[in-house]
């Protein structure tokens, strides 16, 4: 019942949240949160719950979107079709990809992640008739449901919030369900969790496809919201941005994806006061955070609900264990 | 024809193969000590280069000084960051020090662009520039050169890890870090000669390509693919299988793009990347060792 | 020679250990027997510098080892076989041994001596020379553990549950050995579950219990002791 | 853990609300430069930015327009689809330019060209894909850069009937730069009844070229058409040499960019380039726009710069003549004849095409001379 509260509370705030930034900028970047909260989710589900270090969920990503470009520009299928097409396809990708590589341990899945990204990178450049090549699909229309179009910064808004709100209701009662604690268990002792009878190589397979259909429905929004796709938009960097974004909110927490991808989003914003400097900023900003965030904000959060509480009870030590997945 | 067209192929591919196996050298190096894939690889590359570069292009630096103050402020470097960012996160998982080395990517890319600017730079040719044509193939002098240093400093490795009681020390800490310790191991200076060598060696690599390639600051994240794609196809972790997976990457390379396609080259290599981690993630090189429970 | 005063350790918020006193005299075998969990390991890595007490010392031959780094402890003379042997998998059984002595520079003839006679004490060790040590039996692994704890030249022996998961043939030979090399005047201190084997091979012992020693007298005295019947020997007594 | 909640709540929104602002007085006029400053690219963008610059400087020297001082808003894409899109975003809403120049990548330019349609910005783009103007319903945008149908049909014109070359191989890079440029010797080729003997593509970035060369050299072609980037040309030049492909090359603009001429060395001799800019161009015009760059930032200027200092005349003129009017800045830029630029003639034409010009030149002795100007 509390957590409800909460969630309605913060469900209220993040609606009139637009109305207290009349700016269409900030409304934009809000936007930009949303889709990097929707990435985060997905990969805090296959990394953070599952630990299968991945590397190449910007893949996914390209497969949405790619897939309601070429849908809404070749075929003229609206918004909704897109979607759902979208997340059939990265649904399918997740599957076949996973089966073959998922049996892969440590390092060596997130290399073949890499590999993975890189391949799918070279198809949307090469296959041009289809991607349109290097210059991608330009001109996808603006999502419209009913006649409604979502052609401002705030209705888009609106739109990205009731959709990442649905994403997360799922993801929050999947990952407190109990399948939640079996993904828990097959992340922290593979070997153990098969002892208990537990078919890991399946509970992997279906929360990476999952994860990729997140993935893949977030392309969708982000080909509608920018009417554009190019190949360059999907690389391995911007995989590792996914991850940066999950490792810095708080791996293996519930609202990591959402504290990540606020603060790299933000982030990336006020570096542009530096010109050439930005990235250069930007990269010794990382290695800084991540000492200081040993367990991403989320865990500093967790460590700061247990001292109010003043439980300071190993459960929670436990809790912010990232440690422990290692 | 086909046979000398081949041959040729094969022969341009060891020429760029001996560049891949410098890079997946160093990178082997990191991993086989540390578990850890060093995402700067790539950026040490190319700070020996630039080093070279401010060394003997604009401080006028005899060639053999420059070649030893880039590849001790390199391996300094190395340390340096592994002193000051990756020895804290060593107790967390292992993507805080994988994220870590990709920021350190980020910073030493940009911070060389501010350096040496945005433009390519060109070594002076420190080999000769001469190619041998042996019954119609050609092979150029300055990739011979390189592969023998790569092989050079193979063995070299070889023999202070396998003939040299802080060699055997260095292996043991790999392979059990707990226990190398109780034997009286120190780890810092283990992990530092891990960093420092993988980051020195990168800036050798980078400074005999100097003259033979062209430097700009964001070279690094081609590098450290091709290196790590090369480690992987030779085994990730041994010395050996990084020299034979770098040469193998090159003939592959060649080799598709000549009868396959130029334009899925990249595409292709990565299947095979994929498929050897999936048949035999030890490598082709390596025997399967058994795994420790 | 080995004098641990009231120590408490901690991991993380747990206390495992919890006022810890113990010596071991020159030349003596002593045995510490407890159940799982009791926090035997935990001491071992206490003495070896692993761990870190919150409070009490570690007193080696005067010296507080609690202050040391491990590596420096080591040198002291004091060899740990740990738990679960911890070989190194991919070196040759040579190389392990060789690994055992790392901390002893220079005294390559007193090296070279101690290397003869660990290979006279387990000779399998001498035929399996160029194997890597991953190839060895479960027996076999413990044997080069510990032969290479004895290549350090040590003083005192820490051996960490040396019968776990051998068959009880291999157990004796294996106490057989530790027999041998207290005999050259090292110490030893074995840390065990197997209460029946330790008791019987030690001078004196002491019983670990939730991370508070209990019990401690001689090897003998405890054997005859009724609790200690009922609780560690049990069945084992019968076998 | 409310309370908590709400605490990173607020900071959240607080973050929000000092999301950075460009703001300054009223008199002046804001102009967005919207380039790569890092990565890969950072090269064209940093010379973008710096042309650009040089042009608001010297305005402002002789009192700005209008009484107003022009002032360059600087935005880095990375060359980036994604980050252009926030970026050219706070241009239009933040910093309320005027207009926008930039940028030289092409999908950027297609990324960002839609959004500056819809909020009614002029935007001077300077990427060289043909894909650009192909968008009648746009009005607002005008594109300087001669596109590569332009380049390529003069170049091809120039082989074909000046040399007489007619078996061509194609070499070109995968990115969307050297795939345009393909497609467009492709379809002139077609005009003179031409196919091409090889087509090999390469990677930016790619450092051997062993194989690509040695089809060529099997291919029994008279002729090399290199379309690509300068640092993969001067190396794909170095390694022809290597193998022995002695054959006539003919490159595109890109290759003669930056340090090209030091990088291929003596392995450029000869080659054949397509460009709207050189810095051995002797008209007058030319040498004191490279004069006044070198004195101001020290370097010589790259054919952005060129590109870019020209936009930026462009539309300072145009401000000039039509006042801050978005709408009126816009019919001005269409309308454009008859000029001259650094980079040769600029006209507008029906697409919202500028750039006109091309020049070609050839290495002789480490230096370029003009061989052809259209």
């Amino acid at each position: 019942m509390k957590k409800n509260i909460s969630l309605a509370i913060l469900a209220i705030v993040l609606l009139v949240l637009p109305l207290l930034f009349q700016s269409r900028y900030t409304q934009h970047i809000l936007n930009m949160i949303l889709i990097y909260v929707m990435l985060g989710i997905s990969v805090n589900l296959i990394f953070g719950y599952i630990g299968a270090l991945t590397l190449g969920q910007a893949a996914f990503f390209g497969i949405g979107a790619y897939t309601a470009a070429i849908i809404s520009t070749k075929l003229g299928l609206s918004f909704l079709p897109c979607v759902l097409c979208s997340a059939v396809m990265g649904c399918l990708a997740g599957f076949i990809i996973g089966i073959p590589t998922l049996r892969l341990k440590g390092p060596y899945f997130a290399i073949a992640t890499i590999g993975l990204n890189n391949i799918i990178c070279i198809i949307f450049l090469n296959w041009e008739h289809l991607t349109g090549g290097a210059v991608g699909i330009s001109g996808i229309p603006y999502a419209s449901i009913l006649g409604l179009q979502f052609d401002t910064e705030r209705k888009v808004y609106f739109l990205l919030l009731v959709s990442v709100f649905l994403i997360f209701l799922l993801y929050r009662n999947m990952i407190s369900s109990h399948y939640g604690k079996v993904m828990i268990a097959v992340r922290d002792n593979e070997l153990a969790a098969s002892a208990m009878g537990i078919d890991t190589a399946k509970v992997k397979v279906i929360v990476l496809a999952i994860s990729t259909t997140i993935a893949a429905i977030a392309g969708a929004y982000y080909a509608h919201i920018t009417n554009y796709v190019a190949p360059d938009a999907f690389p391995v960097m911007e995989s590792i941005t996914f991850l940066i974004i999950i490792v810095l909110g708080g791996a293996g927490f519930k609202y990591g994806p959402i504290y990540g991808a606020v603060v790299v989003v933000i982030l990336n914003e006020y570096l542009q006061y530096f010109e050439q400097f930005n990235m250069l900023i930007y990269g010794v900003l990382i290695m800084i955070l991540l000492l200081f965030l040993p367990s991403g904000i989320a865990g500093i959060v967790e460590i700061a609900k247990a001292k109010y509480y003043e439980k300071k009870k190993i459960y929670y030590l436990k809790e912010v264990g990232i440690d422990e997945m290692k | 024809m086909i046979t000398s067209l081949l041959s040729q192929q094969i022969i341009s591919g060891i020429a760029i193969g001996s560049i891949y196996a410098l890079i997946a050298l160093s990178f082997s190096l990191t991993v086989r000590a540390l578990n850890v894939i060093h995402f700067a690889q790539g950026e040490f590359f190319m700070l020996g280069a630039f080093g070279a570069i401010s060394c003997y292009m604009l401080l006028g630096l005899p060639f053999w000084l420059a070649i030893i103050i880039t590849t001790l402020v390199v391996a300094a470097l190395g340390i340096a960051l592994q002193w000051v960012f990756y020895n804290k996160l060593w107790k967390s998982h292992h993507v805080f020090l994988l994220m870590s080395t990709q920021g350190t990517a980020i910073a030493l890319a940009n911070g060389a662009m501010l350096i040496w600017g945005p433009d390519a730079w060109r070594f002076p040719k420190i080999f000769s520039e001469n190619v041998y044509k042996i019954g119609g193939l050609t092979i150029p002098e300055e990739m011979l050169w390189i592969s023998f240093f790569a092989i050079l400093i193979m063995i070299g490795f070889n023999i202070f890890l396998y003939q040299t009681k802080y060699g055997m020390g260095f292996r043991a800490a790999a392979q059990d870090r707990e226990t190398a310790q109780l034997m009286g191991v120190n780890l810092a200076v283990a992990d530092s000669f891990v960093f420092g060598s993988s980051a020195g060696l990168g800036a050798i690599g980078g400074l005999l390509i100097a003259p033979i390639l062209f430097i700009t600051p964001y070279i690094g994240p081609i590098f450290t693919i091709k290196g790590f794609t090369a480690a992987i196809l030779g085994g990730l972790g041994s010395i050996q299988g990084a020299i034979f997976g770098g040469f193998l990457l090159g003939i592959i390379e060649n080799i598709v793009t000549f009868w396959i396609s130029s334009t899925y080259k990249d595409a292709i290599v990565f299947l095979i990347l994929i498929l050897v981690l999936l048949i035999k993630p030890s490598g082709l090189l390596q025997k399967k060792t058994i795994e420790k429970v | 020679m080995l004098k641990i005063n009231k120590i408490n350790v901690f991991y993380g918020n747990l206390q495992v250990l919890r006022d810890v006193s113990l010596n071991i005299n020159k030349g003596e075998v002593v045995a510490m027997i407890g159940a799982n969990g009791a926090g035997k390991t935990t001491i071992i890595k206490t003495i070896s510098g692993i761990l870190k007490p919150s409070s009490g010392e570690v007193l080696f031959e005067g010296e507080d080892l609690t202050k040391l780094k491990i590596p420096k402890i080591t040198g002291k003379g004091i060899a740990q076989c740990p738990e679960g042997r911890r070989i190194f998998p991919q070196l040759t059984v040579e190389e392990n041994l060789l690994m055992g002595s790392y901390t002893r520079n220079g005294d390559k003839a007193g090296k070279t001596k101690d290397y003869e006679w660990v290979n006279s004490l387990f000779p399998i060790l001498a035929e399996r020379r160029k194997q890597p040590a991953v190839t060895l039996s479960g027996g076999e692994q413990q044997m080069l553990a510990m032969g290479r704890a004895l290549m350090a030249k040590p003083k005192l022996m820490l051996l960490d549950e040396p019968s776990m998961g051998l068959a009880p043939m291999l157990v004796k030979s294996i106490y057989d050995i530790v027999k041998t090399i207290n005999a050259e005047g090292i110490s030893v201190f074995v840390v065990e579950q197997n209460a029946f084997m330790a008791l019987n091979h030690s001078d004196r012992a002491y019983v670990l219990e939730s991370g508070k020693i209990v019990l401690s007298g001689t090897g003998k005295e405890l054997l005859d002791n009724s609790e200690i019947k009922n609780f560690y020997l049990g069945k084992k007594v019968e076998s | 853990m409310k309370k908590i909640k709400i605490i990173a709540l607020a900071l959240v929104s607080a973050a929000l609300f000092f999301i950075p602002n460009y703001s300054s007085a009223d008199s002046t006029i804001k102009i967005g430069i919207l380039g790569p400053m890092t990565g890969g690219s950072s090269m064209m963008g940093q010379g973008q930015r710096d042309g650009i610059l040089l042009y608001i400087d010297q305005i402002n020297k002789a009192g700005g327009i209008a009484g107003k001082k022009l002032e360059g808003v600087v935005m880095d894409d990375r060359g980036e689809v994604t980050m252009s899109i926030n970026a050219v975003k706070k241009l239009l809403f933040k910093d309320e330019v005027i207009a926008v120049i930039g940028t030289p990548n092409s999908p950027v330019c297609l990324a960002t060209m839609d959004i500056t349609e819809k909020e009614k910005t002029p935007q001077l783009l300077m990427g060289a894909s043909p894909k650009l103007t192909e968008k009648p319903n746009n009005k607002w945008f005008v594109r300087i850069t001669p596109s590569d149908v332009i380049m390529a049909s003069n170049f091809v014109d120039f082989i074909v009937k000046d040399k007489g070359l007619k078996k061509l191989a194609i070499l070109h890079d995968s990115s969307d730069y050297g795939k345009g440029g393909k497609d467009a010797v492709l379809a002139k080729m077609k005009k003179y009844g031409l196919e091409p003997v090889c087509v090999e593509s390469f990677n930016v970035g790619d450092k051997d070229f062993a194989a690509q060369l040695n089809k060529i050299k099997a291919s029994n072609a008279e002729a090399i058409v290199l379309w690509g980037l300068y640092i993969e040309g001067a190396q794909i030049l170095t390694q022809a040499k290597q193998y022995g492909v002695k054959l006539p090359v003919f490159g595109s603009s890109g290759v003669l960019q930056g340090a090209f001429l030091t990088l291929a060395g003596a392995a450029a001799e000869g080659l054949y380039i397509v460009t709207y800019f050189s810095a051995d161009n002797p008209d007058p015009k030319v040498q004191k726009f490279i004069d006044e760059y070198k004195s101001k930032f020290g370097v010589m200027p790259t054919p952005t710069s060129a590109l870019a200092y020209d936009c930026a005349v462009l539309l300072g003129d145009a401000i000039k003549e039509a006042g801050t009017n978005k709408e009126a800045i816009m019919a001005k830029l269409r309308s454009v004849k008859n000029k001259t630029g650094i980079i040769g003639k600029i006209e507008c034409d029906s697409n919202g095409q500028l750039g006109q010009g091309a020049i070609i030149m050839q290495v002789k002795n480490g230096k370029t001379v003009v061989v052809k100007s259209m």
